[in-house]
C-alpha cells in the first residue's frame, strides 16, 4: 500500500524525523486557512499516488493566503498521468542549502533491507546510480541485529557527508530504520533531504510503502487508504475481495492462481488480442466468488469476450461452472465466454456446462485453443 | 533419493485441525506420505482420523521422530509456527500459508538459513515427488512419476505444464512450488542444485514470473555450474510495472524484474524459454530425446 | 547488582508483571502508614540481599496497623545471614491457591537466556531440579530472534500450566523477557509465582540481578545501589573505584589482574595462610592507584600482613613502587608487607625499594617465596 | 602456521588514535606485526605514526586488506566496533575493551558465530605468535618461542605461567587470552581445538577460574578429541560464592563454577592440574619431556 507523502510525513514525525509544518487540505479554502494559519509561505503540493507531479504543475510556491487559495483551485482537479489531485497538502516553504536522498528498501534479492544516502538528491535514484554511482553509499542491514551505530557511520563518510552534519543524518536514519521495521514498510525514501542554510536537516518529500500482509497491525496505517484514487473497478474488487489489475485491452479474464492468470494474459496476447484485466480467484474459489469475481470483471465496459482458464487443484471444476451458470443467471452478459476447465473435476464441470448449455458460452479443451476462440470473439464482438 | 520429499520423509502438521489443514493432511496421507503427528496448541492428546495431535511441535519430534513440518496456520501465526519448527529440530519445513508479513519473513529466513533448515514456501503449494510423498496441495493426480524435475513460483501454473508434459508421455522426479511471496526460503538456484545433484532428475523445467531477480541469479547458476539440462517458461509479459500480479512477489519495479529481462538473461545461458506452457513442455520433451 | 524484592517489583510493574499494591518502610511509623494505606492485612517483609529471610523471622503477616507497627519493630535491625536489615516492604496480603516458579537466567554455557517454569513453585529451584526434574520445563530462547510464542506455549504445555491459565503466563513471561533484555538483566525470578483462588497469576516475590558493566545505560537502576548494605571497606572501595572482595582471613593480598590475585590467594593458603581479601588494582595502575588500594585495604582491621604481587605487562613495577613508598608515607602502616614484582621494569621497581628501604617492607623474588614469607609474618605479628 | 595471529596477520586498529590504542599499536607493530590500518570515525586521512588511519574498517579493508581487527574502543562503543568489523568481512576480531554489557555479547556472539568470525574476547589481553605477531597487550619479553600452547582467561597469570615456563627453558607456540567476561568469542574448547591441528604445538597448557563450565566443557573435549596432551591450573580456590572476582565472569553461582569442580573435572579425563603456577609449570615441563 503506497502512502500520500503527507501520510507518510505523518509518519515521519511520529519516528522524529524532522518535517515541515503543513496541514492537508481538500477545497482552495482549506488550502487559505491553512496558509493562514503557517502565516509565512507555503507551498501547495498536490497529493498523488505517481511520480513527476512537479513537472505537471502540482506544486506551487505561494507569498501569502490569497496565491495559496489560487494555486490550490488551480491544482485540486488536476490530472497528473491519470491521478486526479482530490487534496494538495500545505506546508511552510523551507530554504535549502543542499539536497540528499535517503532511503530504504526491502531488498528481496538480498533479503536484507537497503539503505542508500547521496549528496546528490532531489532527482530520481536510478539516475544518480547511473551517472554518479560513486557518490551514491548504499549497505545492506541484517535484519535480526538491526540497525547500528556503524552503519550510519558508513553511509556518511562514504556518501561524503559534511562532518557537522552527520549527527544529525544518524538519527535520521535510525529513526528511519524504526519506522520501516516498525510499520512494515517496503519502501521508506526521503528526497530531497534538505540541509537548510542554517545547516539543519529536513526531509522534504516522503515515498513510503507499507506491506499489504501487515497491514493487520497496523490499523491507524490501513486507514490511510483512499479509495477514492483507484480506478472503479479495482475499488469494487478490493471492496469484495478479488485480485483484479485493470489492464488497456478488451478480453477479459479471470482464472485460479496468479501464475496461470498472468501466463493466460500472455497466451492471449500471443494470439493477437489485448487483454483487459487480471483477475484471479484464488485457490478453493466457491460458486459465489466466481459470481462476484464475473461481476467485478464485467464492470468494466472496454471488455468484449471473457475467458476462463481454471486449472483445478483445491478448486473444484464443478464448483467453477456452478458459478458461472450462477452468474449468467444473475447478471445481464452480453460478450461471449470461452471456458477451459481442467484438473479436479473437469469431466464434471463440462458436464453441466453441457447440459445448462447457455447461449453465449463456449467451452474449449486446452489453454492455448481457448486463447485463439476468445480472440476470434473479440474481434468479431465488437 | 527425490529431493526435499521422499520417503524419509516423517511429517507433522502444523494447524491439523483446521479446516485446510484436516483436508490436506488426510489427502497427503492417502497418497502415501508418512504423516506421524499433528499439532494445534491445546488440542494435545486427540487425533485426527488416527495421526495423534500435540500441543507442541517438540513433542511430536520426541514422540513420533517428525523430521519434516508443514505449516498450515492462519499468517498471523504462521512465523511463530515457522521458528518453533525450526528451534525444535525439524530440518524441512513446508510452509503454505499465504499472506505472511514480508518482515516477518525477513527475520525467518536469516535465522533459519545458517542452520541448514530446507523452507519451502512461504504462499507455495509444496513439494512432490510421484509415488513417494506429497506434501502440500498440489494434485497429484496431474503428475506421473518420470525424470523430470520441476521447479516453479506458481501452483496452478506448475500443474498446467505437469499436465502438457504427462500429455506427451513425460513424468517428474519432484515437483517443487518455491511460492509467490518476496521472501521466500529455497530458491530457484538452490532447488537447481539439489536437482543437480539428484541421480532421480535428468532434465529441469523451471517456471518463473515477473518480480525479484531469482530467475536472474538462476540463469547465471545454470551457466556456471549445472550439466543437467535446464528448459524454462516465465509468465508476466502482459504484466504492467508497479503492479502486484496476485502473488506479493510478483510485481515489476521500476524497470527491474520484467519477463522480458528474465528471458534474456536465461537465454544468455543457453536455456530455451517457451512462449506458452504447451511451448515449455514442448521444448522440455526436444531436450529430453536429446542425447545427454 | 542485585536489587531488593520491592526494586525488583517495581521494574516487574514497570513492563506490566502484576504484583501487590505495597511501600516500602524505613521505620515502625512508615510501616504502620503503609498498612493504614492499604487498609486490609499486610505482609512485612525484611529487604535484603540475602536469601532465607523466612526461616530468619523476617517475613510476617499482620492483621492490622497495630500489628503491621509491631513487627516492623521486631524485624528492623535484625541480622539475616550477616545482612542487617534497614527496610521492610509491607505489601497487601494475597490469597493462595497455587504456588508456581518463573525465571530468566543469563546462561553463560548456553551464550542464550534461560527460562524456567515450574508448577512446583514456592521452594529453590535447585529442589525441584532435581527432585522433580520432570516438573520443570526449560527453554532457551536465541537472543536475536527473542521471545516468540511459541516459546510461551512451550513452557506451558511442559510445565502442564492449566489451560485457563496459559494466556495469563504467556503475558508474564513476555513481560518478564522484555524487561530482562531492556535492564541487561543477567537474572529476572518469580518465585513464587501465585496463583489466587479467583484464578489470576500474580508476582510475590522478585530476584533481580543487572548486569554491572550495562548500567551505564540505566542511571535510574544505577540509583537503586544500596551501599549501606556493604561492610564498611567495600563501600570505601567502590567509592573510589578499586576493585576488592573481603574474606574472613588475615593476610592482606593486592596485585594486578583478577587470574593473579586469585592464584596469589591460593598460593597463600597453600603456604598455610588466611587471605583478608581480594584486591586487583587492576593494568597499567598508577602511583596514585596502588595509594588508594593500600588504603582501602588496611582499613580492614583483621589483615596482619600484606602480600603485593605484581607482573608488569601494562603495569609498570617501577610505578608500583612508587605508588607502594607513597602510601608508606601518607598512610600509618603498622604491618609488614612482602613485595614481589616481576615483568616491566621490575629491576628498577626492586632498586627503587632497595634504595628507599623502609622497616617494614620486604620483597621476594617469586610469587610462591612471597606467599611463605607473608604467611610467616602474618603468624608472628598477630 | 601458528594459530589465531601470525605470519599472515594484517592488522585493523579500531581505536587507534586513544592513548592506549596508540601505544599498544605501535608496541605490536615494533614486535614485527603487520599493522596496516587504524580506524578513528572523523580521523580518516591521517597517520599514526605512518600507519593510515580510515574513518571506516570497511575502508581499511578494501583499502590495505586488513583480515584481523583489534578492538581499542570504550565498552559502549566496542559492542559496534566488533559489528562493523565482522560485516567489514574481517575474519579474526580480537576486542581487548573490558566492560561490554553481556546482552551485547550475547547478540554479537550469536550473530558472529554462524558466520565462522573468529572472535577473541572481550575483556581478553590478545594473541602472541612469538616470533610471527602480537595482537593485544601481551608483554612479548616475557615468552620464548617454542612449542607449547598457552590458554587461558586471565592476563597477569599468563604472563607468570609464562615465565615460569621460561624459567625452565620452554616456550610457547601461541599464547591465547580468551578474557575474562562471561560471553566471550573463543571458548577453551575452540583453542584447544585450534592447537590439536597446529603441527607448531606439542603440549598445551590450559589456565582455567571460577565461573561457567568452560573448563568442565575443555575436560569432555579433552577426553574424547585431543591427542596432544594438556596441563591444567586453575585459580580460585579460595572464591566465596556469589562474589564476582575481578573479572565479571569469575564468580561461582550457587554451587556452579568453583575450582574444585573443574579440578575434578579435568582430572577425570587424566587432564594433570598444578596446585600453583609453578607446580603447573613444572608439570608442562614433565609432560613435555615425556615420550609423546
Amino acid at each position: 500500500m503506497d502512502l500520500y507523502e503527507y501520510q507518510g510525513k505523518q509518519l515521519f514525525a511520529r519516528y522524529g524525523i524532522p518535517v515541515s509544518e503543513g496541514s492537508i487540505a481538500a477545497t482552495p479554502a482549506e488550502a487559505r486557512e491553512a496558509a493562514e494559519r503557517i502565516a509565512a509561505p507555503v507551498v501547495i503540493k498536490a497529493q498523488v499516488l505517481v511520480g513527476g507531479r512537479g513537472k505537471a504543475g502540482g506544486v506551487k510556491l505561494a507569498a501569502d493566503p490569497d496565491e495559496a487559495e489560487q494555486h490550490a483551485e488551480a491544482i485540486l482537479g488536476m490530472d497528473i498521468r491519470g491521478h486526479t489531485v482530490h487534496r494538495v497538502w500545505v506546508e511552510r516553504s523551507s530554504d535549502i542549502a543542499r539536497e540528499y536522498y535517503f532511503s530504504i528498501t526491502f531488498d528481496r534479492g538480498a533479503k536484507r533491507p537497503l539503505l542508500m544516502l547521496t549528496t546528490a538528491g532531489g532527482v530520481e535514484i536510478e539516475e544518480v546510480a547511473e551517472k554518479t554511482p560513486d557518490r551514491l553509499a548504499r549497505l545492506h542491514v541484517d535484519p535480526l541485529v538491526g540497525f547500528e551505530p556503524f552503519h550510519a557511520r558508513r553511509l556518511c563518510f562514504d556518501a561524503g557527508l559534511p562532518a557537522e552534519e552527520m549527527r544529525q543524518a544518524a538519527d535520521i536514519m535510525a529513526a528511519a530504520y524504526r519506522a520501516f521495521v516498525e510499520t512494515d514498510a517496503m519502501l521508506v525514501e526521503i528526497n530531497p533531504l534538505i540541509v537548510t542554510p542554517e545547516g539543519k536537516l529536513h526531509a522534504l518529500d516522503s515515498k513510503y510503502t507499507v506491506d499489504d500482509n501487515a497491514l493487520f497491525r497496523h490499523p491507524d496505517i490501513a486507514e490511510m487508504r483512499d479509495l477514492e484514487a483507484l480506478p472503479p473497478e479495482e475499488r469494487m474488487a478490493r471492496e469484495r475481495g478479488v485480485t483484479y489489475v485493470k489492464l488497456d485491452g478488451y478480453v477479459g479474464i479471470i482464472g485460479n492462481g496468479a501464475g496461470l492468470v498472468m501466463s493466460t494474459l500472455d497466451v492471449v496476447a500471443g494470439a493477437g488480442g489485448r487483454p483487459a484485466n487480471f483477475l484471479d480467484v484464488g485457490g478453493g474459489a466457491q460458486a459465489d466468488e466466481i459470481v462476484t469475481a464475473m461481476e467485478v470483471l464485467l464492470s468494466d465496459p472496454d471488455v468484449r469476450a471473457v475467458l476462463f482458464n481454471v486449472f483445478g487443484g483445491i478448486t473444484r471444476c464443478d464448483e467453477v461452472a456452478r458459478g458461472i451458470l450462477t452468474a449468467l443467471e444473475r447478471l445481464d452478459v452480453k460478450v461471449p465466454m470461452v471456458v477451459r476447465l481442467d484438473g479436479t473435476n473437469d469431466v464434471e464441470g463440462r458436464q453441466l456446462l453441457a447440459d445448462a448449455a447457455p447461449p453465449n458460452v463456449h467451452v474449449e479443451e486446452t489453454m492455448l485453443g481457448a486463447a485463439e476462440r476468445v480472440v476470434e470473439l473479440a474481434g468479431s464482438g465488437a | 533419493m527425490p529431493i526435499v520429499v521422499n520417503a524419509d520423509t516423517r511429517l507433522v502438521v502444523q494447524g491439523i485441525t483446521g479446516r485446510e489443514g484436516s483436508f490436506h493432511t488426510l489427502r497427503n496421507r492417502e497418497y502415501g506420505t508418512n504423516v506421524v503427528a499433528g499439532v494445534t496448541p491445546g488440542k494435545g492428546g486427540r487425533d485426527v482420523e488416527g495421526i495423534p495431535v500435540y500441543d507442541t511441535v517438540h513433542e511430536a519430534v520426541r514422540r513420533e521422530g517428525a523430521n519434516t513440518a508443514m505449516v498450515f496456520v492462519p499468517p498471523r501465526f504462521a512465523g511463530d509456527a515457522i521458528l518453533e519448527a525450526a528451534d525444535a529440530g525439524i530440518g524441512t519445513i513446508v510452509c503454505i500459508t499465504e499472506g505472511i508479513p514480508a518482515h516477518d519473513m525477513l527475520r525467518i529466513y536469516t535465522h533459519v538459513r545458517p542452520r541448514g533448515i530446507t523452507l519451502l514456501g512461504p504462499n507455495c503449494p509444496g513439494a512432490l515427488s510421484p509415488g513417494l510423498a506429497n506434501v502440500g496441495i498440489i494434485p497429484a493426480q496431474v503428475f506421473a512419476r518420470g525424470r523430470i524435475g520441476l521447479v516453479s513460483r506458481s501452483g496452478t501454473l506448475t500443474y498446467q505444464i505437469g499436465k502438457e508434459l504427462a500429455d506427451l508421455g513425460l513424468g517428474n522426479s519432484t515437483i517443487v512450488g518455491i511460492g509467490g511471496d518476496p521472501v521466500v526460503g529455497l530458491s530457484f538456484v538452490d532447488v537447481l542444485d539439489l536437482f543437480e545433484a539428484d541421480p532421480a532428475t535428468d532434465l529441469v523445467v523451471m517456471v518463473g514470473e515477473i518480480g525479484g531477480d531469482e530467475e536472474e541469479k538462476a540463469a547465471a547458476f545454470i551457466g556456471e555450474r549445472m550439466r543437467t539440462p535446464v528448459v524454462a517458461y516465465i509468465a508476466g509479459f502482459q504484466a504492467p510495472p508497479g503492479r502486484t500480479m496476485g502473488h506479493a512477489g510478483a510485481i515489476i519495479s521500476g524497470s527491474a524484474g520484467t519477463a522480458q529481462a528474465k528471458k534474456v538473461a536465461l537465454e544468455a545461458q543457453g536455456v530455451r524459454v517457451g512462449a506458452s506452457p504447451t511451448e515449455a513442455a514442448r521444448l522440455a520433451a526436444e531436450a529430453f530425446a536429446a542425447p545427454g
